[in-house]
């Protein structure tokens, strides 16, 4: 726009000039820190809200995600949901909350195929390495199979049945004659797809799915647990290592090195 | 940061209850110190040394605290907590007699 | 500037009211039209088209991604997927023919809000509130993509009110009208035209697209020109009107070139003497015409 | 005494501490943990399956409001099941009915009406007397021919007993059958065919005792947990157990199996008969036990597949019946030489090492082995073969009748054993294993009964799969279904089941707490009150009764079964039932009603409707003796106690009525105040007399029979228009058709629907995709469901399998109605199907 005017005018349309640029900028600004605080705030996600399959660690989601809602339409199942406002996650984002519906994990991926982005990773291909979560038995104190019931129902809706979720047997002590199962989850199998802690039939469930990063621990470097390291390798890690013989009483029964 | 004492939190209150083994021959010195430690009561003692009290919260001590205040006295072997029940002040002074 | 209260009676009497809101008519069928494009889907099962304005997918195969949500991820840090670097230049193609804003004109639906806003301003009579500057909407622009790169957050999403509220009518509202409520009552009572017309960072982004526009709005018929400035009192982005319309000593115009033109055409609408029409930016500085005056004069006095 | 809940709180605390150390309470303590929170408690069994958990049944202001699996309860010890935990909730689903529902508008009757309306209980009975008696001809010889009840081995005890003796002392119709006989009946006839009495010689204590055990046809992990968990804590502890398990998929059992083998369906017959032969190869059989115990026979072979006569497979048929023919040893080691090891494992397709390693494991002396089946073996077109095939396994070795060597066929109902079998709801059966066929039977319950010779019918009446085809064919045409959903739960609903409830002949009452798929298909619905609404009584596969109390009313106008029953007959006189000869002789006037012939006789109405009590003094309902005014169910088990005494065959006797209030089950037989844990070994049973080790006294002879059944093939098999085999059962989620657990909002969540368990190439192959939604179909109908192809069934490629727990997956519009021509128990496990995209 042309200025017009004298000399002393244009002085004064300077400086007014030069204020409103201050004033914007401090107002910009000043609203460009709350934003900030808010997408700080925004990667830090309730633990009941979980990512469609093929996304990353929340922080790469964030700044990946367009919040287009494709994944959603291209869900068969009323799994996915785009955040609302008043949802605690950031809003527009794509989440689930397993105990309301889980991920049914189609083969074909169809979430991650729709995404334009690359948010949810097109490199997932197949869903059973898809890491949603890691389901943890949060309370072995309410959890049925713990007090020796059979349940075992987050056991036998695990889609990776058997792999992501086991029952490791334990005599019931109490009884004396009855096994307890107890479920067991593995992090190198669990999805994290929510179908145990839906079907989970306490009024509050005992076993969730968690973010991995809340769930997991994690050994220091410094250690390795011997007979793991020694099954990766198939042999003994240090050869060349002898046992002498005991003495016993009997020589047929003398041990052999 | 310490943890609040007793004064500052009011609105829990927690009971406990404890099963104390003794030297048999201390028992009896035991059951009077118990007696006399406001918020413990004797529910039932065994000649053997074994006893049944319950610990509640006072005005100015949790009963974890007496709990552990408990452990070293004289002539007790071990204090185990069994039972814990943990609920509101208020909701402790129902009347709940129908 | 002043603004009269009713702006285009002249227009409607002489054209008619349906000539007089031609392109406002127009956009919003438009607007409606997208929206209802996008809810079909959710709606019936059948999908056209798939996501929503932020990125979508038409017939399952025309990807359109939002370049400006892009440029967001971008800045926050991310490589995006060949579909949406695809589909967000297919968009920018598209705005540099049509006009970059001609998005805030046809297809966010938070125009209908602010214009909305806007009439019952002027019925109401409400005058003065906050006022910002017009690089505002830059600085904003500015400062979404600055926060993206230093939280890694698409983080203007989280707030924009445009998707938001697209998002919205697709998947499920929640709370989002309060949004969309808030944005009226800012226009309405605390900023004329604030948010569309001074603040919107995604409007400062089609704008600045829209700087090379080849469709544009040109007061052809500038010479005839009244100065009953019926067009001042529709025009959102006022600024843009002098250098077009009063440009013939400077040398600027009649083409409308300002990236803030929306391409709303109100002003065509709303002009007795049709001294606007749609045009290409090409049509020339120079090439105004003048019609008689007798032609003009019936047309007043019809 | 006034407390508020910090006492309340410390004198909790300070019991449970005590009880933690192991010291005695004293009475303060124990006063105040009584004082608890107003609930009260008394025992119970569990309303499921067969494995009989006790239950306590916590009660406050008329309502169920806690269960808890019995600490004390020597099945289970205080654990239960999914099921078990909801137990509270199965009595109150939204949808209870509370009143008679009658078809047509407006309370009046009209068979091709879609609507009901609601009518009072006199006007529900009006309509069904008048039915009823419209279909009876008194001056028939056969008697009532044309009036028929379906029963439940979910009754209790007294209510299978008064619906026996309705029908066939009162009604005069052997037209009773429970739909045990689609789970137990297999089981049944190779009982009375091989030892002459029914149900298992072991008891659950085998399940520590055996060192091994063999799983035929029985997913113990899901359809009895709680024994499940047992044998598990058995091989988990004991060395060297082992566990064995046979089935045509894979299921959860495979996990704990040392030696899984899945089968070609069919072939269990030739795997068993291969045992046989490898047992007599080796000589490894106890020579000594089979000279003193056993009988060799043979049974008559192509005996057809229980299909309508006109079937083309029931022309081809060369054999009829069961008739058991003497053999030699020699004939009976011929016979199964021809069951290699090659020739077993080339049919049922199971590897080799791994049949070799079963039979030797039956066939070593000192394994302690017991062998677990259920539908298996029981819905199976050859099940009364196959299961005596599995007794001949155990008889060559003497593996039987003693701690841990035990063929022990489980049960699916609660009360399989002690309603359907023991009081004798069959169509066939009286009480206490006594036969309509037998005259002196009838004769010994006509006595009993205390009605004139002759009101017994002597022909058994249609059993389970006769009576739907004899609805459709319109010869039975007054029906009355009871604790059962037998629409959904019967074979070939299409064809037979749906157009005989609908055939305009025909008038269909339904007994039930819940609007059915049954109940949908019937003409009047009587809204029923269940489990802990009644005094009940329920034996399980262990033979243990179980009793327990009335602890709640049920809701709005629903009466118990018993009530119904004993109320119904109140609408007959003798002479509209009984033929006037009949009469005449049994010395009653013509008028007399069929409820004072039959339960006010002065028997079942010996004891007075005293207040019922528990030890603490608790006082508890029981409508039904408010309503009649004599302890209806103790003198109904008083008298069903004298045909165990009095019949004819010994063995089935129980303990007096009150004994069951106060213990925790008992385990039939019991004498001189003490249960039976193993039958037929001397020590154990006190049926047999000292020095004879082992009898078998069901038999005139004392000896059981080793019967040989060839391998036969199923009645449809897999071909190229239906590719696969389609095998129905269940979930452990959902019990039999789910009405009551899908009621649960927890369990239907667990498992919401049916669907198809598929190999993943066999998906593939047919473009599917798992939970794809797909049509099974048959040449009988179909069925839309999902393709579920990871989970906890793994099929091999060439059979799916559909659990039948969903209403609205009726998986038995599929199935084939071919029966056991001997049990008549349909073969729920074998047809053909294929599998399209929907």
């Amino acid at each position: 726009m042309k200025q017009h005017g004298t000399k002393n005018a244009g002085a004064r349309n300077r400086r007014k000039f030069l204020a409103d640029t201050a004033r914007t900028a401090c107002g910009v600004g000043l609203t460009g820190l709350a934003l900030a605080h808010l997408a700080t705030a925004a990667k830090s996600r309730p633990v009941a809200a979980l990512r469609p399959p093929g996304a990353g660690a929340e922080n790469a989601f964030l700044s990946a995600c367009i919040r287009c809602g494709l994944c959603v339409n291209d869900c068969p199942y009323p799994t996915l949901g785009l955040a609302r406002i008043e949802d605690d996650v950031a809003v527009g984002t794509p989440y689930f909350v397993a105990r309301d519906v889980p991920c049914e994990m189609c083969d074909d991926i169809p979430c991650v195929a729709a995404c334009p982005t690359g948010a949810l990773d097109k490199g997932l291909t197949n869903i059973d390495n898809a890491r949603m979560g890691l389901a943890v038995l949060t309370d072995e104190e309410t959890c049925l199979n713990f007090q020796g019931l059979r349940c075992d129902v987050c056991y036998r809706v695990c889609p990776v049945m058997g792999k992501a979720i086991t029952l490791e047997y334990q005599p019931n002590t109490r009884t004396g004659k009855h096994a307890s199962f107890i479920p067991t989850v593995h992090s190198e199998a669990c999805t994290g797809c929510g179908k145990c802690e839906h079907a989970c039939v306490l009024e509050d469930a005992a076993i969730k799915v968690l973010p991995s990063h809340i769930a997991k621990g994690k050994l220091g470097k410094h250690y390795r647990l011997g007979w793991k390291e020694k099954e990766k390798k198939g042999e003994a890690l240090v050869k060349g290592i002898t046992d002498l013989p005991d003495r016993m009483p009997d020589s047929a029964a003398e041990a052999k090195p | 940061m310490t943890m609040p004492t007793k004064s500052e939190a009011q609105s829990e209150f927690n009971i406990c209850g404890v099963f104390v083994q003794t030297t048999p021959d201390r028992l009896s010195h035991v059951e009077r110190t118990l007696a006399d430690t406001p918020g413990i009561d004797i529910h039932q003692t065994e000649e053997d040394g074994r006893m049944v009290v319950t610990i509640e919260d006072t005005p100015d001590k949790y009963a974890s605290e007496t709990l552990t205040d408990l452990r070293s006295v004289d002539g007790v072997l071990s204090a185990s907590l069994v039972y814990h029940h943990c609920d509101t002040e208020s909701k402790m002074l129902e009347d709940i007699t129908s | 500037m002043s603004t009269k209260r009713y702006p285009g009676r002249d227009a409607i009497k002489t054209k008619g009211w349906f000539a007089a809101h031609r392109w406002l008519l127009l956009r919003r069928l438009s607007q409606f039209g997208f929206l209802a494009l996008f809810m079909i889907g959710p709606m019936s099962g059948y999908y056209l088209v798939k996501g929503s304005i932020a990125s979508s997918l038409t017939l399952d195969t025309l990807p359109l991604t939002d370049p400006y949500i892009l440029l967001q991820t971008l800045a926050a840090g991310n490589v995006p997927e060949m579909t949406a670097l695809i589909g967000a230049l297919i968009v920018v193609a598209v705005y540099l023919v049509v006009g970059g804003r001609v998005y805030c004109a046809w297809v966010c639906p938070i125009n209908i809000i602010t214009d909305a806003a806007h009439w019952l301003r002027v019925r109401l009579d409400i005058h003065g509130g906050l006022k910002f500057t017009k690089a505002a909407r830059y600085w904003v622009l500015g400062m979404t993509l600055v926060v993206a790169f230093l939280t890694g957050v698409v983080a203007w999403e989280l707030v924009n009110p445009v998707t938001m509220i697209y998002r919205g009518l697709i998947f499920g509202l929640g709370w989002a009208w309060g949004a969309a409520l808030a944005l009226f009552l800012f226009d309405l009572l605390i900023s004329e035209r604030g948010w569309c017309g001074h603040l919107c960072p995604v409007g400062a982004f089609y704008g600045t697209l829209g700087k090379a526009a080849v469709f544009r709005v040109s007061a052809i018929h500038r010479d005839d020109c009244d100065d009953c400035m019926d067009c001042y009192a529709v025009c959102p982005e006022q600024q843009v009107l002098p250098p077009a319309l009063k440009g013939a000593r400077s040398g600027t115009g009649p083409v409308i070139d300002a990236g803030a033109c929306t391409n709303c055409g109100r002003c065509i609408d709303v002009c007795a003497l049709d001294i606007f029409q749609f045009g290409s930016r090409f049509a020339g500085p120079t090439a105004t015409t003048s019609r008689s005056a007798t032609d003009h004069d019936l047309k007043k006095a019809a | 005494m006034k407390m508020n809940r910090r006492d309340f709180v410390k004198t909790n605390a300070a019991a449970a501490t005590a009880v933690a150390a192991g010291m005695t309470l004293p009475a303060t303590l124990k006063e105040a943990k009584a004082a608890d929170d107003g609930i009260r408690w008394d025992k119970g069994a569990c309303r499921f399956c067969g494995t009989g958990c006790g239950v306590l049944v916590g009660t406050k202001d008329g309502r169920v409001v806690a269960t808890q699996g019995d600490p004390d309860a020597p099945v289970n010890k205080g654990l239960n099941c999914i099921k078990g935990y909801f137990l509270s909730k199965i009595m109150y689903g939204k949808d209870r009915l509370t009143k008679p529902l009658l078809r047509g508008a407006g309370g009046k009757f009209d068979k091709s009406s879609n609507e009901f309306s609601e009518i009072s209980w006199d006007q529900a009975f009006d309509i069904m007397a008048e039915k009823f008696k419209a279909a009876i001809d008194p001056q028939d010889p056969k008697g009532a021919t044309k009036v028929g009840m379906f029963g439940s081995g979910q009754w209790t005890v007294w209510e299978g007993y008064a619906a026996s003796k309705l029908m066939k002392a009162g009604l005069r119709s052997n037209n009773i059958d429970p739909n045990a006989r689609h789970c137990m009946a297999s089981a049944v006839g190779a009982f009375m065919r091989g030892f002459g009495i029914d149900e298992p010689m072991g008891c659950y204590d085998d399940l520590e005792h055996a060192d091994a055990f063999v799983l035929w046809g029985a997913n113990m992990a899901e359809m009895h947990p709680i024994l499940w968990s047992r044998l598990t804590n058995t091989r988990l502890t004991k060395k060297g157990s082992e566990v064995h398990v046979l089935s045509t998929f894979e299921h959860r059992c495979f996990e704990l199996a040392d030696n899984g083998m899945i089968f070609t369906p069919q072939t269990d017959l030739a795997i068993l008969n291969y045992i046989a032969n490898y047992i007599i190869e080796t000589k490894a059989y106890d020579k000594d036990f089979l000279d003193k115990h056993v009988n060799i026979t043979k049974t008559v072979t192509d005996i057809g597949y229980g299909l309508r006569p006109n079937h083309p497979l029931e022309k081809k048929k060369t054999g009829k019946g069961g008739k058991l023919t003497k053999i030699a040893f020699a004939d009976y080691a011929k016979a199964v030489s021809k069951y290699t090891l090659d020739y077993a494992s080339e049919i049922s397709g199971v590897p080799k090492d791994k049949l070799l390693k079963l039979a030797k494991l039956y066939a070593d002396p000192k394994k302690k082995v017991t062998s677990y089946w259920t539908m298996g073996f029981n819905q199976h077109t050859r099940g009364v073969w196959v299961n005596g095939l599995m007794y001949n396994v155990h008889l060559l070795m003497g593996k039987i009748s003693e701690p841990g060597n035990s063929p022990f066929s489980l049960t699916g109902q609660p009360s399989a054993c002690g309603t359907a079998r023991e009081v004798g709801t069959f169509a066939h059966r009286l009480p206490a294993d006594l036969v309509v066929k037998n005259a002196k039977h009838r004769a010994a319950a006509e006595k009993i009964w205390k009605i004139p010779p002759g009101v017994i019918p002597p022909k058994p009446g249609y059993h389970a799969v006769l009576q739907n085809r004899m609805l459709k064919d319109g010869k039975l045409n007054a029906y009355w279904v009871m604790c059962n959903n037998n629409m959904q739960a019967a074979a070939n609903m299409n064809e037979e089941g749906l157009p005989g409830y609908r055939n305009p002949k025909n008038f269909i009452v339904v007994s039930d707490p819940y609007f059915t798929v049954t109940a949908q298909a019937s003409d009047l619905v009587l809204p029923t009150s269940m489990w802990m609404e009644k005094e009940g009584a329920y034996g399980n596969a262990e033979r243990r009764t179980q009793f327990w109390r009335q602890q709640v009313k049920g809701p709005g106008e629903s009466k118990s079964d018993l009530w119904q029953l004993v109320e119904f007959s109140k609408r007959f006189t003798l002479a509209e039932v009984w033929a006037k000869d009949v009469i005449a002789k049994s010395g009653y006037a013509a008028d007399k009603s069929l409820y004072e012939v039959l339960f006010k006789n002065g028997q079942v109405d010996k004891f007075p409707a005293d207040p019922v009590k528990d030890a603490a003094g608790n006082v508890y309902d029981n409508d039904e003796s408010a309503d009649f005014g004599f302890y209806l169910q103790k003198g109904i088990f008083e008298e069903y106690r004298r045909f165990q005494f009095e019949g004819p065959k010994k063995g089935h006797e129980m303990a007096e009525f009150d004994a069951y209030h106060n213990a925790r089950g008992l385990r039939w037989p019991v004498i001189d105040g003490k249960e039976t844990l193993w039958r037929f070994r001397e020590g154990y049973d006190p049926h047999v007399p000292k020095g004879a080790g082992v009898q078998f006294y069901g038999k005139p002879d004392g000896k059981a029979n080793i019967i040989f059944a060839p391998y036969e093939p199923a009645a449809e098999s897999p071909d190229k228009e239906y590719d696969l085999w389609l095998s129905t059962g269940r979930v452990l989620e959902h019990w039999h058709s789910g009405s009551m657990t899908r009621r649960v909002p927890e369990l239907y969540r667990a498992f919401p629907n049916a669907k198809i368990y598929m190999h993943p190439d066999d998906a593939k192959t047919r473009g599917l995709k798992r939970g794809q939604e797909v049509k099974v179909q048959t040449r009988r109908g179909e069925v839309l469901t999902r393709v579920e192809t990871r989970g906890r069934n793994k099929p091999l490629m060439g059979l799916i399998f559909m659990p039948w727990f969903d209403a609205s997956q009726l998986v038995n519009k599929l199935t084939l109605d071919a029966t056991d021509p001997l049990s008549k128990e349909t073969d729920f496990k074998k047809c053909a199907c294929r599998v399209v995209n929907a």
